[in-house]
Formats: structure tokens, C-alpha cells, sequence
């Protein structure tokens, strides 16, 4: 599926924009997992970070379908 | 048009944003400028900054704010512009401007949605040190939960 | 600069005023803009307004003003610009602009500022309205103490 | 002396600056009964505002010079 990451979390995984295959039923948390990767300094930052799937905060419970928008949000700085 | 928001790599004109809230039966405009300063919160020289918004989730919460201020504060107009991509010193960076028939409910309006609006809505702030460094600078917060 | 009253017959500009109050260090500006309105309080139809100041003691109560502002909420750079004579609906009649290192400063001193303004400052108003007549308007007052 | 009136008391004393001729020792309260001279919508006026002398808020007792600049004020409208 497509994950939108931004900021300090896009600059960790390499891109505005990634592409992940997650397995049927995958939830909010198992693709945070995933994309961490037992690498301390993802794993600090998605924990930092909120998830929005379709343009709402997501629940980490939340089931993942194929065609959901998920954006990465870490703490946000506008202004 | 009750509500606006632009996301812009081109430089804002805040005249241009009151000219879109203004009406013949407001009489008080409150323009909030937010600008580039040359020294981070904690001291260090700025030489320039970059952002970067989740803009389709940006205008959705511009809209809840909005409403939120309309609710809380009275009738009024309302639109915010924020800047994206690498801005310098001095280069506003965000302008929200809000009409209505009087002065109390243009500034209590305008402040509310600057407040939010730094608190919720998906725009990040990078900073550029003289010293060559840079940083992710995330807004003192309120409620962040985390997401794992 | 920390401190500036303009009192004229052209219109004006708040871009012009805000670039007075900006420096390199301040991350903020509020603006307040007062519009003419095509109605008055009480429901009337407006179709003009003129304005009369007595320039140097509304200069005078304007640096006081500007002082106890910053006296109670911190460093800022003020500016003021207030139309005198003739006026139309949608004309400018007065611009406060406020810059500081932060935002809370910025808001609070330039409520503050109109606020004091339109209670102090030598200044009159006359509304003309679309039945043909016309009238002095006070603004709702604080203390006002009688001369005789 | 020298007198500026602004507002309606510009209107109703005819002109933004007048010339009133007054005794010495007079108190800002003899100028401006003075200027009412029994006329009603004068006293009204007149005694709905305040009086600045040389810029500043005058008391009704103080004692004119014949150089003091005299302003009469109107309950204020700006903004």
C-alpha cells in the first residue's frame, strides 16, 4: 500500500512516498512495526508520530484496507 | 466563501487574503503575520527554513478550526495562507486574516485559528542553523498521542 | 522607531505600516484594520463617514498609549495611521500594526492599542446617512468627565 | 485668546479656530461659560466634553495665559 511520510519521518524512510506490502488484515500498528523495522531511530520517531488514514487521525487498532491514504504525522511545527 | 485555506510556494500577499474576507459590513479586519526570524526559540541563528504540509489533511482541519472560531466567537470570515518549500529570513511564512462587523470577534477569531492551527495542523518546520546544522522543530504542544 | 502616529487625508497602506514595524527578529504582526461599515450600530444606512483629529495632542496621547502597552505586555514596535476627512463604505479608516518577537505580544498590544485609541484619542467621527441626515458618533465610553 | 473647537462644537461655534477676548485670572470655567453664553444647546454640548490646554486634560479651575493653546473635546469617535 501507499504511505505518505513527511518531515523527519519522510527523510528516515527514504521518501515522500512509499510503498508498502502489508499482509491481508494488517492494522494501523502492525504497519508501524513494519516500517520501524527494529531500527531504533524509526522506531522513536513513528512512536512520536500520529497515523491518518484518509485524512483522519487513525486508531493503532484500525484495519488496513488496500486503498486507504496513510500519512505518517510527527509532531508538527506550521506557523 | 466562509473559509480558506491556501497552501503556497509562491510568496503571500496578506492584502490579497483581506481582500477575500472583506465585506461592505465588516468593519474590522485582525491579520495575523507570521514571519521568519533570524533566531530559533532557543537562540540559534537562523538562516533559513523549510516546510512541507499534508495539504489535503490541512484543509480539513483548517475547516474544523474555522467552524470551531465561527462557534465560539460569532459570525466572521476567515482565511489562512501558509507558505511550503524553503523560505529566509524575513519571508512571511503564514498570514490569517479574518473579517467581521466588529473588533472583538475578528481578534478573538484570529488568534483562536493562528493557536489551532500551529497545534493541529499537519505543516512541519525545519530549521537552517548558520552553523550548518538543521532541525525538525515541532510546536510546543498540547494533546500528542502517540502511534505507537 | 518604537513608537509612530500618522494622522492623514490619504489612504492608507498596511503593508507600508507593517514594513515600519518589522525587524529581523520578530516572528509576529497583528494588524488591526478598521473598515467604514455601511451601518452604523444602531441600524442606520451609511454612506460616508468624515473624520476630524486634533493631531498633536492625539500624537501625544498615542506615545502614552503606545508606552503602557508595552509597559504590560512586553517589546514590541507599534504603529498607528488614522484617516482624517472624507470617507466611503470599504474605505480604511485606521491601521494598527504590531510587531514582536512572539505572537502574544503582538495580539494582546494591538487590542490593546485600538482599544485605548478609540477611548483617548482626540479623534471624531461624523456618519452621514442615506435618508440625508448626519451625526456625530461617540464611541460607547469609559470615563468621560464633563468640562462645565 | 485662542481657541480650537472640534466636532460639533466646531459646528456650533462656527469655525475649528476662534477668538475669544477674556479677562485675566480666567479659569477654563469662566472660557467656557463664556463661550455657552446661555445659548442651550451650547451648555449642553460644551459641558458634555473636556477641555486640553497646551495638549493636556485641563482642570476647570486652572488659570489661562493668553498663549495657552485651548482645545475643546468632544466625546471622541475615532477608530
Amino acid at each position: 500500500m501507499r504511505v505518505l511520510a513527511f518531515a523527519r519521518l519522510r527523510e528516515l524512510l527514504g521518501g515522500g512516498e512509499v510503498h508498502v506490502a502489508i499482509a491481508d488484515g494488517s492494522t494501523v500498528a502492525d504497519l508501524v512495526r513494519q516500517l520501524a523495522g527494529h531500527r531504533a531511530e524509526h522506531t522513536a520517531a513513528l512512536s512520536a508520530s500520529r497515523v491518518a488514514r484518509n485524512g483522519r487521525l487513525a486508531g493503532l487498532d484500525e484495519v488496513l484496507g488496500e486503498d486507504d491514504e496513510i500519512a505518517l504525522l510527527p509532531p508538527v511545527g506550521g506557523g | 466563501m466562509a473559509a480558506l485555506l491556501r497552501v503556497t510556494a509562491e510568496p503571500i500577499d496578506p492584502r490579497a487574503l483581506e481582500a477575500l474576507v472583506r465585506g461592505d459590513d465588516c468593519g474590522a479586519v485582525a491579520t495575523f503575520i507570521g514571519v521568519v526570524r533570524d533566531c530559533s526559540d532557543d537562540g540559534r541563528s537562523v538562516t533559513r527554513l523549510s516546510y512541507e504540509a499534508y495539504e489535503t489533511m490541512a484543509r480539513e482541519e483548517f475547516a474544523r478550526i474555522a467552524g470551531e472560531a465561527k462557534a465560539r466567537f460569532g459570525t466572521c470570515t476567515i482565511a489562512v495562507a501558509h507558505r511550503v518549500g524553503d523560505l529566509r529570513v524575513g519571508d512571511v511564512a503564514v498570514v490569517v486574516a479574518v473579517a467581521s462587523r466588529h473588533r472583538d470577534v475578528a481578534f478573538d477569531a484570529c488568534r483562536y485559528t493562528i493557536d489551532a492551527l500551529k497545534q493541529r495542523a499537519p505543516i512541519w518546520k525545519k530549521e537552517h542553523y548558520a552553523d550548518g546544522g538543521s532541525d525538525w522543530r515541532e510546536n510546543r504542544c498540547a494533546e500528542q498521542a502517540g502511534a505507537s
